[in-house]
């Protein structure tokens, strides 16, 4: 039943006669779904900021009392003064609301669900149900991580890679229900994460349209394709690797402690044996994203399609072999510090290759500056940061002394924000009338992209100054070390630059929910793009399409010369095209 | 030397600040000629009412140009920074005459060890550590007699190769001096070797650079780099005082 | 073939060709492929933590019974070739031969669980526990005398509870889903030579489970 | 779906697959060799058996290689992760 083709008889794209519960609650319809994870993500983005600007508010006034900070029990902060171990839980809970219920949500949840099938003329995903049962583990997954900030002696506080012994054991770390809470989170969320991708991997390999080869499909499907094949082989790595801390934690299994023959740097290979490739797990999609904003933007061919796509396989396959540069200090084996470095330093080139091409896009275009653009734009201009700062780290012996500052920090940091974040807000801004049939206000778009742009840059920026004095990170109070008295003063400015960036963000906050009733109605196709998304109303109904549409050409040919437009859709027929070869309807 | 890079103190500190400016400068250029090209592409091809974009899907031999050049520079910039990283923390690198320290990190404390006059260390077991004895001397060992042991504070004579056993009690910790450029987690079950030579006499912080609980930010401990003889002086001074009170 | 076949266990029509396998076949394959990672971290836990151990592990067949694991090892074997005979019946249009042969692999299934339940508690009435040896038990005193190596006995415990545990409760899930197939499906003979997709698909899942034993059991059991 | 009528030997690779087993206990505890080369005899004895499973009785023999791909794709990632963490005690 489950099955593409069984839906697509059953498709009832004008006759929706479902209950409310089916249709906005427990949907098995994609859109809905990826509609669901958005509002999850957007929760977590805000609840992970709220916990930043709270290690900000430490770092910049230290022993100061924070504004509002009385509303916290005294566990947390003594007469609103922030206490160590609640300034560890704030760390920790940050790092990982943000990595895997933010980002990698907003990524991999929301726009693979709400893309892949619109962007490849499917129904729905191969696997309808098991997609519902993916969004809500996700929610249970979150929900364990929120509750964990209730219990009684805190959440966890090893932080986000929850290196052993500290986060095995209890009484090194002084929290003990909260850190069982985490590996139980991570658990289900490996469940969800692996449901997800393989049906995205299903249903980009089986349902696409007739005509959709795999050189005719947009670039965000590749990198959401290629981003589930990494998902779904890291995450149950992590989960593997949760399910032991758990029966370290519960049961007194001795995998990471070395007083009965245990390793305690098996836990960082295998963590960071997922980390890696979840790095670009969260960021691949926003490159693939970036790829159509940036050719939409410019109203050309995205340059160097085929290289693009190399671009992102090799960077997915480097993935796998570079996750030691975690480990440089650690106490690995230095010879293979060596090998990993050779293999971290190789992924800048694939890297590389992308940037190039985007600037390549955009040279000799008819660059449109719509909000969607200006976040592409800005992505490229900031992801070359984070890239450019990398290399500082990837080459073994500077990474010997910035490992552990905030040079590492400044440098996750421009990949995720400048990086991921950027990415998903444009993505916001450019699909916003496909999901909801309104436009966001363009300008409220601007100004908010304008500030963001400034005040990031002014928060992140000086992390790379205070790191190469040499400022060590999840440090509660920096004020006490004498080599770091002389960069104090970039703590305050970067805190303060936060506070603001934060409060830039309403603009969108407001624009993102007042937009949903009162914005301008959404033409039919307001980007002048070529996807098949576009070829549908907006909001696209269930079932898509009544019958699949029929691809004739790759998704970015912009400014063809003598076209009437200046872009042909992909399911657009033109007089010279040939109708594509069908798969035969028998499998055989 | 120049900027914000804390003051060199090692002899390893020059070399890595070296590779340091040596990238800034690689991926400044880079930096710097991509994001002129953003801004000046954004300038120069706004749309205009009636300009048509250049039709075009790549050009190979620009795109094999710049898959080579990173390429290239990333290989040698490999092979520089291998042949420092084999040179500060390879198995061999520790200079056969360098003078051995023991370094006990606990949360959140750090305890070192010198041999004293016999150049040897006494036996540690996991067992013999208590209250008293916060690095577990097994007292049944000769060798331990003369060792010295203090807390939170590390004794370095300059221009000498020194290499510190590293060793944890419970988690991790890291062992960093920011002014050696000297880094190095101590890890639970593993006696892991760092070697350096400190080159300016003063006094430097040691911090935790590895999260490893509660009292993370305040693991500190200092760092004395002296001339031979007033490192002499002061481990003279310390033996005569483990002398006058034996430890338990 | 007919139209039946199309829907059920061909790739979506009309579509772009993919692999030539079916949406549910393909599924699985792919969630293989996730479970191979999963216990690859397990197993490769495992393989590091007692190539890194400090000492000897104990000797095969001393702590562990390897006579009733063998046969429960025969046991797993023989459900993986009657699933799969099976899938033959089905195929060549046979249900009543069908529904035999996934009883008998159900049967077979659920002894292994019991078995592998029975063996975990007497492990545990010998001292056997995931955190190592229980003090007082008999397998405490064998340390004593020295015949088994105590050092490695927590590391020996933990990986072994973890991984045939996981490894059990794989198991259980397929015993279960196979118990809904019987039940839902090929009781009311809805399995038919166009449509067997369930009992392929579980097919494969029971066939990997089996394969994953086969390695477990040579690595924990046997070496 | 040629293969509805011809079905490989089932039941001659069950018998395969419990001869395997037997040598395989029987090696273990009653070949007196050295303890690596046990150990190699036995992971080649469990690597024929689990692939006599996946060619046969999963149909890997019988499947095109593009589906092939996706059962070998993740061993080698394994395999990669397992002699990383080995290397730390070859020092």
């Amino acid at each position: 039943m489950s099955t593409a083709a069984a839906t697509a008889h059953a498709g009832h794209a004008h006759h929706d006669d479902r209950s409310f519960v089916q249709k906005y609650l427990f949907s098995t319809d994609h859109k809905i779904i990826g509609i669901q994870f958005l509002f999850l993500s957007l929760f977590f983005l805000l609840i992970g900021a709220i916990l930043s600007l709270q290690i900000r508010w430490q770092l910049a006034f230290p022993g100061q009392p924070m504004p509002g900070g009385k509303l916290l029990p005294e566990s947390m902060a003594a007469g609103g003064v922030l206490l160590p171990e609640y300034y560890l839980q704030l760390v920790t809970m940050h790092g990982t609301f943000m990595v895997f219920f933010a980002i990698m949500l907003l990524l991999v949840g929301v726009y693979a669900n709400f893309l892949i099938p619109l962007k490849i003329g499917a129904h729905d995903m191969a696997f309808p149900r098991i997609n519902m049962a993916s969004f809500w583990s996700a929610v249970v997954a979150g929900l364990v991580m929120l509750s964990s900030l209730f219990v009684t002696d805190g959440s966890p506080r090893a932080g986000w890679t929850m290196y052993v012994p500290l986060s095995a054991r209890h009484d090194y770390s002084g929290a003990s229900l909260g850190q069982e809470l985490w590996s139980i989170s991570i658990i289900f969320f490996g469940l969800s994460s692996v449901l997800g991708s393989l049906n995205y991997i299903t249903t980009v390999i089986n349902n696409r349209a007739p005509g959709m080869t795999w050189f005719r499909m947009p670039l965000s499907v590749w990198a959401l394709f290629i981003t589930a094949i990494l998902g779904l082989l890291a995450v149950p790595v992590l989960a593997g690797a949760a399910i032991m801390l758990l029966f370290e934690q519960i049961l007194g299994t001795h995998f990471f402690d070395p007083s009965a023959g245990g390793q305690v740097l098996l836990w960082q290979h295998l963590f960071w044996f997922f980390g890696h490739p979840e790095v670009y797990i969260l960021i691949l999609p926003a490159m693939g994203m970036v790829s159509e904003l940036v050719a939409n933007g410019s109203r050309k061919p995205i340059f160097g399609y085929h290289s693009m796509v190399f671009a992102i396989c090799g960077i997915a396959f480097l993935g796998w072999i570079v996750w030691g540069h975690h480990m440089f200090v650690s106490g690995m084996n230095p010879t293979l510090g060596s090998s990993f470095m050779v293999t971290t330093l190789l992924i800048a080139v694939p890297s590389a290759i992308k940037v190039f091409n985007w600037m390549g896009t955009m040279w000799r275009g008819n660059l449109r500056f719509h909000t969607p653009m200006l976040w592409g734009i800005g992505f490229v201009a900031m992801f070359t940061i984070g890239g450019l700062s990398g290399i500082f780290m990837a080459a073994t012996p500077v990474d010997m002394y910035i490992h552990d500052t905030y040079f590492i920090v400044a440098h996750i940091h421009y990949v995720l924000v400048g990086g991921s974040l950027f990415a998903i807000f444009g993505g916001i801004v450019f699909w916003y009338p496909k999901m909801f049939g309104r436009m966001m206000n363009e300008t409220a778009g601007k100004v908010h992209f304008w500030l963001t742009l400034i005040l990031y840059n002014c928060v992140f920026f000086p992390m790379h100054i205070i790191g190469m004095a040499g400022h060590m990170r999840r440090i509660y109070d920096p004020t006490i070390y004498d080599f770091l008295k002389p960069v104090q003063h970039w703590n305050v400015f970067i805190s303060i630059s936060a506070f603001l960036l934060f409060g830039t963000q309403i603009i969108f906050f407001l624009n993102f929910w007042l937009s949903m009733f009162w914005g301008k109605k959404a033409a039919l196709n307001p980007w002048e793009d070529n996807g098949l998304e576009w070829s549908l109303p907006s909001p696209a109904p269930h079932g898509n399409w009544d019958t699949p549409p029929t691809v004739y050409r790759g998704p970015y040919e912009f400014s063809v010369p003598g076209a009437s437009e200046d872009y042909i859709p992909q399911n657009k027929k033109l007089p010279t095209d040939r109708e594509p070869a069908l798969a035969p309807a028998h499998g055989d | 030397m120049s900027g914000w890079l804390p003051a060199q103190a090692s002899s390893f500190a020059p070399q890595i600040d070296g590779m340091f400016w040596a990238i800034m400068i690689i991926t400044g250029i880079t930096f710097v000629l991509v994001e002129i090209g953003i801004v000046w592409f954004s300038f120069a091809y706004r749309g205009r009412p009636g300009r048509q974009a250049h039709y075009t899907h790549g050009n190979g031999t620009a795109e094999i140009i710049w898959t080579a050049i990173p390429a290239v520079t990333m290989v040698i910039l490999g092979l520089v920074s291998n042949g420092l990283w084999t040179q500060f923390k390879g198995r061999n690198s520790v200079p056969a005459d360098a003078f051995p320290i023991e370094v006990h990190a606990k949360q959140f404390e750090w305890w070192v060890t010198y041999t004293g006059a016999d150049g040897k260390f006494g036996r540690v077991t996991n067992d013999s550590i208590s209250k008293t004895n916060p690095t577990g001397i097994d007292h049944s060992d000769p060798a331990s007699n003369d060792d010295i042991v203090v807390r939170n504070q590390l004794h370095v004579p300059v221009g000498k190769p020194v290499v510190v056993y590293l060793s944890s009690e419970d988690v991790i910790h890291s062992f960093y001096v920011p002014e050696f450029r000297v880094r190095q987690d101590v890890v639970p079950g593993m006696q892991i070797k760092q070697w350096f030579v400190a080159t300016v006499p003063g006094t430097y912080e040691i911090a935790c650079s590895q999260l490893c609980g509660l009292g993370h930010y305040k693991m500190r401990a200092q760092v004395y780099v002296q001339t031979q003889a007033d490192f002499d002086a002061w481990m003279q001074q310390q033996a005569e005082k483990a002398k006058g009170a034996p430890t338990s | 073939m007919s139209q039946a076949t199309a829907a059920a266990m061909s790739p979506p029509f009309p579509a772009e060709r993919g692999v030539d396998v079916y949406n549910k076949k393909l599924g699985m394959w792919i969630f293989l492929a996730s479970e191979v990672m999963f216990f690859g971290a397990l197993i490769g836990s495992y393989v590091i933590l007692r190539f890194g151990a400090p000492g000897d592990w104990a000797r095969p067949g001393v702590v562990l019974n390897i006579k009733i694991t063998a046969f429960n090892t025969f046991l797993l074997i023989c459900s993986s070739v009657s699933m799969v005979k099976a899938y033959a019946a089905i195929a060549d249009g046979d249900p009543k031969n069908m529904r035999f042969w996934l009883l008998m692999t159900i049967l077979g299934g659920a002894c292994f669980v019991g078995i592998q339940v029975f063996e975990y508690i007497h492990l545990v009435e010998r001292g056997f526990l995931p955190s190592g040896v229980r003090d007082g038990s008999e397998l405490a005193e064998m340390v004593a005398k020295g015949t088994i190596p105590g050092a490695t006995m927590g590391l020996y415990g933990s990986t072994f509870f973890t991984m045939t545990g996981f490894h059990g409760f794989h198991v259980t899930c397929g015993v279960l889903s196979m118990l809904y197939l019987y039940l839902t499906k090929a009781l009311p003979g809805k399995f038919t030579t166009q449509d067997y997709a369930g009992i392929e698909v579980v097919g494969l899942y029971w066939h990997f489970v089996d394969l994953v034993w086969i390695i477990l059991f040579t690595i924990v059991y046997l070496v | 779906m040629e293969t509805t009528h011809k079905h490989p030997p089932y039941l001659m690779i069950w018998l395969y697959l419990a001869v395997l087993t037997a040598l395989e206990l029987g090696l273990a505890f009653q070949l007196p060799i050295s303890r690596n080369l046990k150990l190699l005899l036995l992971m080649i004895l469990a690597i024929w058996k689990a692939l006599l499973v996946g060619l046969y009785f999963m149909h890997l023999k019988f499947e095109k290689w593009n589906l092939r791909i996706l059962a070998i794709v993740p061993i080698p990632l394994a395999l990669i992760f397992i002699a990383a963490g080995m290397s730390e005690h070859i020092w």
